[in-house]
Parts: structure tokens; C-alpha cells; sequence
């Protein structure tokens, strides 16, 4: 299903025995039979034990193969793979940051919290208009626990301006404690950190990197933090945003 | 049932499907993925006497057909090794071959005696084709005498089969292979990646955080078979391939061009079940000729019109 | 408009987009299907003193993103190539380079001689992957001072650009780079093709008559563009790129690792348009980075980033 | 259109000012994006100046890339290239004899052999009835001047046994002079030149050989002849049957 340009929501059918992701996890797919490696892509979902959700945006060949694979064809899959989200103390209101296709990596996080009626505010961000995947979030339920705010660029919805200024805009406005869960671009995910750090907030980001094995074994996919490269695949994809030495030369990413 | 066993000295492998260094880790990382039972070795991940960080990320990047990686050796030293991965390791239904790599003639012994003492270890790989801490105009991986020389002493140091694994970016990989082989390797692994890189155009910068990497998987196949044809014409132990293996009919060019073993490292990041595939491919084809073990297979194509 | 154009001495050319030796033969094979009013300059298939058969086929085998090929220098002769080829190529609207490939120094110096002379040759080439006349433990393209020789002749006999064409399989291409500077190259060529073999399983032989062959295409690119990383920053003449080139963007990768032009060869075979679209494609490149000439770009990537 | 196991003719539609192609000559066409080397594929039929035919046995990734290629997607072919048939003599019967997918590699010939009326006989050979490809050449017409004959390896169609046995049985049955055309496996154009040979009669062959340019500049294609090499893509694909050197040891073919 195309969600924006050149984003598409996946629905695959799992098998029975499929076990639970965690909000975080990702799986590793073959995109295309004649890559070498997989593509990683994070679990945006999971209904009724049989169909894992995937959000994926087109970058290059491999997720142009996925998004072109017909209607109805088998896809193989290895996961769900890596560590979790934190889940929010009962007392911790959470605050997700989504710049870009970051939402799929907040997306059943953010429909667990709302399952469990936590306290939540989501900040979605993006170029434009026509680019936001908020309506990829849970729809905000009454009883005022859940929100989804928006942000974009050029100002033709919501917020003008990033999605970090909002965040700044809206931190002094909580309520209580919170946790942050970030996850997006490299340049957004590092002003996220530092946010969360000048506030004294604990917060998570997900962190991209290109995999190979996806299961800690090639030490390919490392991220460093201050204890050392760690594989965003094994000891991640989620990180606590304080480990992280995030440099300023690395924010085109990969 | 055709017997798909061959033997290395006095490593015995079910099957002539290995496992390569570093691509599958110390082994448990893929444990529940990949049959291991369907395997002849594991050669667990390069360990070097200190631990090393590896070169900074990313490290990875893809390629028409290949698969370039940086990951600089990153590795938790061989004491680490030892006592934590190796136990783990170990209960996995596939003999272990430790593959060491050393900066100098000392450290190559210094490792190959460590592995070599434990029992949980059926061989060592000495991976040649690591960075240099010795300042020589000729790196180790291109230098014969030198190979020689590290030969020589981890020979002394152990008694366990003893696979020297080569370099395609050696000039004269047949004068390397000749001379590991006079100073008492048991078998050759032909070989190893090539150096390689990418650019992003976009970001004016290489793909890899340290530049350049080593290229493996389907595009390193030819390369790497051009040299097992060479190399197995000019020794008299056991060659091993590596480089791009995915299916059976891989596997068995590189058995037709002179390869007792084959080595499997990029496929198995594709499909854990690679391994187990092309040791039943190979079953079959076995089968289907007639064959009840792969012997026969060994260097025909040199037999059969082979130039 | 952007202006493409590169100098390597006196050869002018009007794009950095060069057709790479033994690809389009004699040029006018493709007389109608290139547009060789995009292309720097035609690069003829080598020519030896002796015209050559070549290799008995099959000479060619596609392999994952690349192909190898086993022509074996087939070549009709300097004498003939003056007589016969190279009236009809020099109708083309581009400047011709003549390779030329000698089995010792002496058939260089001749060669290098005869092709220099005549007016409708802008540049020569030195195809030194030939194979050997002479018995010498080194083949000549791995050994720095042979080539030193080899260059410093042909440098006697002809006062045109010398291109010096490096192969991949020298273990230490940097000297053999640096010998071909220091005796007068104007230009390096990097590089040529891989040794590479396929097997066929059904027929149990090699896929190429000659059993072995060169690998070029997309396979080749990361290899040849390390190297040319590597040999750029080693040298001060221009370097040009080959292997792999299909894009732009491939062109870019060459010209951001230290290449000032680069050689198209096995694309021209999937798509004759190729050379004309990467022209094209760069000059739309610059045009949107705001540029006036290729020169900004040559190199950039070790000025951002690269280690 | 699938018109045998693994067999498919397509019909391309060419531009107004296509050269019309000579009986003999092929195309090279791009199958799949990711090879590197385009296939040659003989000229099977040219209709109406718009309509170029080709006929593809699925033989490994490009063939298959080819016939799985979506109706209506454009092509990418250089050609026609290489020499051609010489066509027969008024006075010489034209004896064309095809094995397996060498059918493709005649059947424009017998088209216009056909339209001229030409004395033809045309002997189509497979290893059983279902892989017989006769029915793609031109219905035999009235009058009795072109007729098709087939044989089977198996006997489950035609004459029992191959279709050189086919060709050595009716070749003595011709009245006058005849030339032979020959496309199939190496082994039967081997045969087909010995009894051609043998009987004195002229004959031509379409040579297969894996190519890169197509168009002589690159040398790969080469074909051993009595006067040395020649390029099958432009010397040939049709040679002289007389002057190729065929030797056993090349049955398999490249
Ligand atoms: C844990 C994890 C979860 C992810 N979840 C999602 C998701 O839910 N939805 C989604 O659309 N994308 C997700 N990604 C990113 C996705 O994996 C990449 O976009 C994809 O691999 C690109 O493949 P490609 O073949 O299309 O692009 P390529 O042609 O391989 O590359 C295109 C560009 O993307 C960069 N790139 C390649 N691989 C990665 C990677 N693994 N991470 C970051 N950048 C990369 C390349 O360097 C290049 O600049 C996730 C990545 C990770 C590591
Ligand atoms: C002048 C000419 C005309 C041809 N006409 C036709 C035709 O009309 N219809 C048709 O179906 N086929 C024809 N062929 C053969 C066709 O080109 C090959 O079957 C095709 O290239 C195989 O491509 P592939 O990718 O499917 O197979 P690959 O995977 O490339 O190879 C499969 C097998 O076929 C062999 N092969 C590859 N290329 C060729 C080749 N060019 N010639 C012979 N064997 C080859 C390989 O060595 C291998 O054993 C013709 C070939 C030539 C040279
Ligand atoms: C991510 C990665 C890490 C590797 N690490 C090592 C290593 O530590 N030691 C070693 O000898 N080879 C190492 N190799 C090389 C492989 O063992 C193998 O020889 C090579 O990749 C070619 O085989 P393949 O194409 O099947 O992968 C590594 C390869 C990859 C892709
Ligand atoms: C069929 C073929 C023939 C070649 N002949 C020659 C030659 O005669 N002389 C030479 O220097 N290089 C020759 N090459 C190498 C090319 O010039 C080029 O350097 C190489 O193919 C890598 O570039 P590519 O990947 O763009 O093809 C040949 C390559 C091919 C594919
Ligand atoms: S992808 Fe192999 S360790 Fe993470
Ligand atoms: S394919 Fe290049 S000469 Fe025939």
C-alpha cells in the first residue's frame, strides 16, 4: 500500500509459530534474489500473530525490488532481530520523535502505548506535507492520553520548522517525568540527544547502519558509544541516546 | 547415500562445505540459523594476540555482485577468545578451525601454539592477509620468504593441520602458495577478499569509514577460482576455495578446478541455509553421477580440456 | 554550458568519456551506433609486431556483473593496422590512441615508433599486461623496472603522450606506477583486466577455450577504483580510470578517486550510447554543482573524508 | 506466445524506417538490465515492414529474463546484423533442416521461400513430439513445392530418429540440384556438413557462438574456419559449411 511517495506499507503473513517482536526489533529481508545482502527494516507492526507490518521508503535497488514484489508473493524473512525499546514507567509520560520513515521504527511502539493507554505525545516530522507518515500512527484515541503533533520544513502542516524545535517547543509543557524514543536521520537523532540530555530526560534512538549478518556474528554494522563500537544489530538497533558519540561528520548517515 | 567426507590431515569434515572466518563470528552467533551438522568446519573469526576495535564504521557496503567490508579485524584478542567464545563455540556439531592472524613471525607462532593446545580446536587457519605491524617494503600476504618463515615456526608450535589462507592481491600467489607449502602447510585456502572500494557521489566521499575494504562474494568468484586452477596445478596439498560461493554447482567449479574443501562466507548473510544447501546439491549431484564420493570431482576439469 | 574537456598533454580531448582498448576494435566496427563526437578519445585494440590469431574459443563467458574474455591479442599487425585500420578510423570525429603491446622492450620501442609517426595518432598506449615473449621469473606488468625499461624506450622513439596501461594482477601496482612516471609516462591507464575462470559443471571444463581469461564490467569497478585511489596518490601524472564505468556517476567515482578521465570498454557492449549518456550526465552534474570544468571534482573524495 | 515447452515467439513492433532484415541475420537484444552482454537472437519473421518475430528457447537468466519480459514492454535490440543466406538458384531445391530451437534461425528463410514459391523441402528435427517446433514453420502450401517433415529422437512424432538420418534418406530423393541451410545443435551441423559434403551439395550454416559487440570490433565470437577465425556476428552468423573446421571435441557447443 503506498503511504506517501515512494513509501509503502507492507503487510506479510506470518507463520503461526511466529514469535512476538518487541517494539524496536527488525527483520532482515531479501528485497531482491540478486543482492548480496539483506535489507533491514523495522517490525512497524504486528496483528493478531499472523501479519507483520513493515513501513519501508524507497532509497535504492533493494527496497525499489520490495516495493515493486507483486501482490501475493513470498517474501523471506529473518527476525525479528535486536534489542527493544524501554518501555515507560507507569509514571513516564512518552515521547516519541519521528523524522522521515523514522516512523516505522516508532510506529508499534507507539501502538503499544496506545493499547495501554499510556501517556503519550508523538512528533512526527518531514520535508512537507505531501512527505508526513503521521497518519501511519495510531489515530489519537479520546480521553486525551495519546497525541500526535506534526511538524514540517516548509510549514504546509503543523509545526513550521523541525521536528526538534517542536520537541523543544513542547518539553517544557509536559507533565511529570518522561522518556524520549527517537528515530530518524543522523542530524535529527544527534539535536534529539542533545535535548533530551540539556533536559535530564533518559531517551532512546534507533539506530540505522548497513547489515550483513544481522545477528552480531560479522561485527559489520558497529556504532559507536562511549564503551565502544557495539553492532546496532545485536547490542541495538536502540540505544540509550547518552552512550552514543554521536559526530556531527557522520550525519549523512551510511 | 554418496559420502560427501573429506579429510584435511587429521581434520575429518562431514562435508567440504567450511564455514569462512568472520562472516559467521565465534560460530553461536548463528546458532538455530544455520545447520551445522551439514557443515565440515567453522573457522571461527581472525583473532590477533591483543583485541582489536576494527576500523571505524561504516564498514560496510554493497556492490554489483559483491560485498565490500572494512571491519579491520575487530576481534576481543585471543585470552578472551579462549576462555569465553571458544566454550560456546564448542557446542556447536561442527569441528572448529581457529584462525589466527599476526602482526610478525613471533605472534603467528605465539597464536598458532594458543589455539593449537586446546582441544576444542581441530586446526588453524593462519589468516595471512592481516595489516602488518612490521614496516617491510613487501607486505607479509605477497612476501614468500616471509610466509615461509611464519609457516615454518607455527608449524613448530603445533601439531594440529595447519591451513594458511592466501591473498589474491599477492602478485605471485603461486610462489607464496609453494612456499607455505615447503614449510609444511597442510592445505592452502585460495583465498582470501580483494581490495576494493566505493565513492559516494552525492556525499564526495568513500562508502567505507576507512576507505577501502575487501571485496567478497559473487564477483570475487572468477578471481578466486582463476586462482585455485593455478595454485592446485602447482602444490601437491589440499587447496581450498573461497570467494562467492552460493549454490552447488559453485561449489563444485571450484572442487573441477583442483579444490578438495570450498569455504562459504558472503552467501550465508543472504541465506543462513546456504551451507546445508550446497552440501545436499552436492549429495545429489553425487548421486545423479554415479559417484559415491567427491574425489573424483577433484581438478577434472583440467583433466577434461583444462588448458 | 560546462566544458568538459581534459588534456593529457598534447592530447586534447573534448570529454573525459575515452574508449577503452579492444572494446570497439578498430573504431569504424561501430561507426553509427557510437557517437564519437561525445568520446575524448578512441583507444585501438592492441596491436603486436606479428599479427596474432588468438585464443581458440569460446573467448567469452558472462559472470555475475562482469565478463571475462580470452581474445588473445588477436590483432591484425602494426603493419596492416597502419596500412588498413587506421585510414578508416581516422574518419571518426574523435582523436585515435594506439595500443600497442611488444613482447620485450625492443618490440615496444618499434612499435611505440611506427605508431608515433603518423599524424593521425594523438597518443600512444602502452598495453603492458601483454603476454611475455621473454622468460622471466616476473611477468613485465608486476615488475617495476622492466616496465621502467620498456617506457623509457618508447619515450626515445616518439614524442606523443605515452599512456601507460597497469594491470589489476601487479601485487604492487603503486611501483609499477611510480616506474612508469619516472620514466616519462604521461598518463597511467588503471587498469586492466582481472584473471578470472568459469567452470562449466555440466561439461567439466573451463567455459573459455584458454581456460582463463580477463574479467572487466561492474564486478571490476571497486578493484580498479581502489587502485586508482591508491596510484593517484602516488603519482603526479594524470591517472585515467577503467573498469566498470557505465554511468556518470561510475565516471564521477573514478574522477572523485584521483582519475582525470576514464575508459568505457565492456559497456559499450550492453548499450553502444553509453560513452555519449555519461558525457552528457556529467556535464549535467557539474551544471548543477555550478561548476565550470571536470577539475574540482578530480580527487575530491580523499579532500572530504577519505583516510 | 509459448509455443513449445520453454519456447516463446515474440513479435516486436519496430519503427517505420527499420531496414528489413535479410534471411540469416539477427539482433542482439538487452533481456535483462543487470547482464552485461546482450543475446543474439536470429531474425524468425519480418511482417509488414513493423512486425520483427523472434524465437527464444529459454536456456539460462537472460532467455528467461527475456520470456518473462511483461507484454507490452519496450525492447531494447541493435541489429539486424551479420551476413545472410545466399538464396538458392532458380533451378536448386532449397533443403533446410532444423534441430531443436534451430527452427528459429530458418523459418524467415522459409517464409520467403515460401512467398517465392521456391522448391523447398523443409526437416525439422526434436527428441520428441512435444518439443517440436515444425508448426512455426509456414503451413505447407498447395501445389507440393514446400513441404515439412519432421523427426523424433523417440519416434513419437515423423520419422524415428534424428534429422540428419531424416536428411540422408531424402536427400537421394531430390530431383536436381538442391543447397542445403542448416541451424541446430554443433553435433548435427557437424553431420549435416559431412552428408552435404558427401553428396556434393553446397550448404550453409547458422553458427552459434556467445557474443559481446555484435559487430566485429571485439573478436570474441570467433569461429574456427579453414581460413582462420572469423566473427560469427559479422562474417557469419552464416558460413559456408565447406570451410568451417567442426570438431568433435566442440559439440557441447560454447
Ligand atoms: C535497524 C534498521 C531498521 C530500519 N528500518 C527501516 C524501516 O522500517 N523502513 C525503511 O524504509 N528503512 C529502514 N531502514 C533503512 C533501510 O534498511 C535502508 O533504507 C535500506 O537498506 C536501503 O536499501 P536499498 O537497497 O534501497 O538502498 P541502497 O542502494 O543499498 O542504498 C541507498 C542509500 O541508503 C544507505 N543505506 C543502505 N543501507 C542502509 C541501512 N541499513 N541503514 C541506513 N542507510 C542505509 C546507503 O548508504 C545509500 O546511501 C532500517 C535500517 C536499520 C539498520
Ligand atoms: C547468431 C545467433 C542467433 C541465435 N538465435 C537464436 C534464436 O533465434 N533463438 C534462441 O532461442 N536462441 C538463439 N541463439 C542462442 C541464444 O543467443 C542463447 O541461447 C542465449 O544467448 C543464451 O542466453 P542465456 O542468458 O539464457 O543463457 P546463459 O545463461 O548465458 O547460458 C546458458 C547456456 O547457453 C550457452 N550460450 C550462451 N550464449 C550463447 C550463444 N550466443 N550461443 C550459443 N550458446 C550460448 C552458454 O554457454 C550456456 O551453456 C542464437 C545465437 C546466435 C549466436
Ligand atoms: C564481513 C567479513 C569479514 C571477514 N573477516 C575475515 C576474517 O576475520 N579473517 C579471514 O581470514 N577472512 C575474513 N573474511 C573473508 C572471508 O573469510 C572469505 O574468505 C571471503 O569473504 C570470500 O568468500 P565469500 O565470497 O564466500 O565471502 C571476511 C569476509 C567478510 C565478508
Ligand atoms: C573483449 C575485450 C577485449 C579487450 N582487449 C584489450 C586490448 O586489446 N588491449 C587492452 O589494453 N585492453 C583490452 N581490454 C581491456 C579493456 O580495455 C578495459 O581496460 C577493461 O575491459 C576494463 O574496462 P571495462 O570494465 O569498462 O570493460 C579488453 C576488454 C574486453 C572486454
Ligand atoms: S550486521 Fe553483522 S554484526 Fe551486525
Ligand atoms: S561479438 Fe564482437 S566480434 Fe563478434
Amino acid at each position: 500500500m503506498t503511504v506517501a511517495r515512494d513509501s509503502y506499507l507492507f503487510t506479510l503473513d506470518v507463520p503461526r509459530e511466529y514469535p512476538e517482536p518487541q517494539p524496536g526489533q527488525f527483520v532482515q529481508v531479501t528485497t531482491l534474489a540478486e543482492l548480496v545482502l539483506r535489507r533491514p527494516f523495522s517490525v512497524a507492526g504486528f496483528r493478531d500473530g499472523r501479519h507483520l507490518e513493515l513501513l519501508v521508503e524507497v532509497r535504492g535497488k533493494g527496497t525499489r525490488g520490495f516495493a515493486e514484489a507483486e501482490y501475493g508473493s513470498t517474501v523471506d524473512i529473518l527476525g525479528p532481530l535486536g534489542n527493544a525499546f524501554t518501555p515507560p514507567a507507569e509514571a513516564e509520560s512518552a515521547v516519541l520523535v519521528a523524522g522521515g520513515i523514522g516512523v516505522a521504527g516508532l510506529r508499534y511502539l507507539a501502538e503499544k502505548l496506545l493499547v495501554e493507554a499510556h501517556r503519550t505525545l508523538a512528533l512526527v516530522g518531514d520535508r512537507t506535507r505531501d512527505a508526513l507518515l503521521d497518519h501511519l500512527f495510531p489515530e489519537p484515541a479520546g480521553g486525551g492520553r495519546y497525541r500526535v503533533m506534526t511538524a514540517t520544513d516548509d510549514g504546509t502542516a503543523g509545526f513550521h520548522g523541525a521536528v526538534t524545535s517542536l520537541l523543544e517547543d513542547q518539553i517544557g509543557r509536559l507533565e511529570g517525568n518522561a522518556r524520549i524514543y527517537a528515530c530518524g536521520p543522523r542530524a535529527m537523532v544527534r539535536e534529539v540527544a542533545r535535548i533530551a540530555s540539556a533536559s535530564g530526560l533518559p531517551c532512546e534512538v534507533l539506530m540505522e547502519e548497513i547489515m550483513a549478518c544481522g545477528v552480531g556474528a560479522c561485527r559489520g554494522c558497529v556504532i559507536e558509544t562511549e564503551g565502544g563500537y557495539r553492532t546496532a544489530c545485536k547490542d541495538g538497533p536502540v540505544f540509550d541516546a547518552a552512550d552514543l558519540v554521536l559526530a556531527e561528520a557522520d550525519d549523512d548517515g551510511p | 547415500m554418496p559420502d560427501l567426507s573429506v579429510a584435511i590431515g587429521s581434520l575429518r569434515m562431514r562435508t567440504p562445505v567450511m564455514l569462512a572466518s568472520g562472516t559467521v563470528g565465534y560460530g553461536a552467533e548463528y546458532e538455530g540459523l544455520i545447520d551445522f551438522g551439514a557443515v565440515g568446519a567453522i573457522v571461527l573469526k581472525t583473532v590477533t594476540v591483543q583485541p582489536r576495535e576494527g576500523n571505524r564504521p561504516p564498514r560496510l557496503c554493497e556492490t554489483e555482485a559483491g560485498l565490500l567490508n572494512a571491519i579491520g579485524l575487530e576481534n576481543v584478542g585471543i585470552e578472551r577468545f579462549l576462555e569465553e567464545e571458544l566454550p560456546r563455540a564448542s557446542r556447536l556439531p561442527a569441528p572448529l578451525v581457529a584462525s589466527v592472524g599476526g602482526g610478525d613471525v613471533e605472534e603467528f607462532a605465539e597464536l598458532a601454539r594458543a589455539a593449537g593446545e586446546r582441544e576444542e580446536i581441530a586446526a588453524v587457519e593462519l589468516n595471512i592477509s592481516c595489516p602488518n605491524v612490521e614496516r617491510r617494503r613487501l607486505p607479509l600476504w605477497a612476501d614468500p620468504d616471509r610466509v615461509k618463515e611464519v609457516v615454518v615456526e607455527a608449524r613448530t608450535e603445533t601439531s594440529k593441520p595447519l591451513l594458511v589462507k592466501l591473498s589474491p592481491k599477492a602478485g605471485d600467489v603461486v610462489s607464496v602458495a609453494q612456499a607455505a607449502e615447503r614449510a609444511g602447510a597442510d592445505a592452502l585456502v585460495v583465498g582470501n577478499t580483494l581490495p576494493g572500494m566505493r565513492i559516494d557521489v552525492d556525499a564526495r566521499a568513500p562508502r567505507l569509514g576507512n576507505a577501502t575494504g575487501g571485496l567478497s562474494g559473487p564477483a570475487l568468484l572468477p578471481v578466486n577460482l582463476a586462482l585455485v586452477w593455478e595454485v592446485s596445478a602447482a602444490v601437491t596439498v589440499p587447496v581450498v576455495g573461497s570467494g562467492g560461493v552460493r549454490t552447488a554447482d559453485h561449489a563444485l567449479e571450484y572442487v573441477m578446478a583442483g579444490a578438495t574443501a570450498v569455504q562459504v562466507g558472503t552467501a550465508v548473510f543472504s541465506d543462513p541455509r546456504a551451507p546445508s544447501l550446497i552440501a545436499s546439491g552436492l549429495a545429489r549431484t553425487l548421486e545423479r553421477d554415479g559417484l559415491e564420493d567427491v574425489s573424483p570431482y577433484v581438478g577434472l576439469a583440467r583433466k577434461r580440456g583444462g588448458r
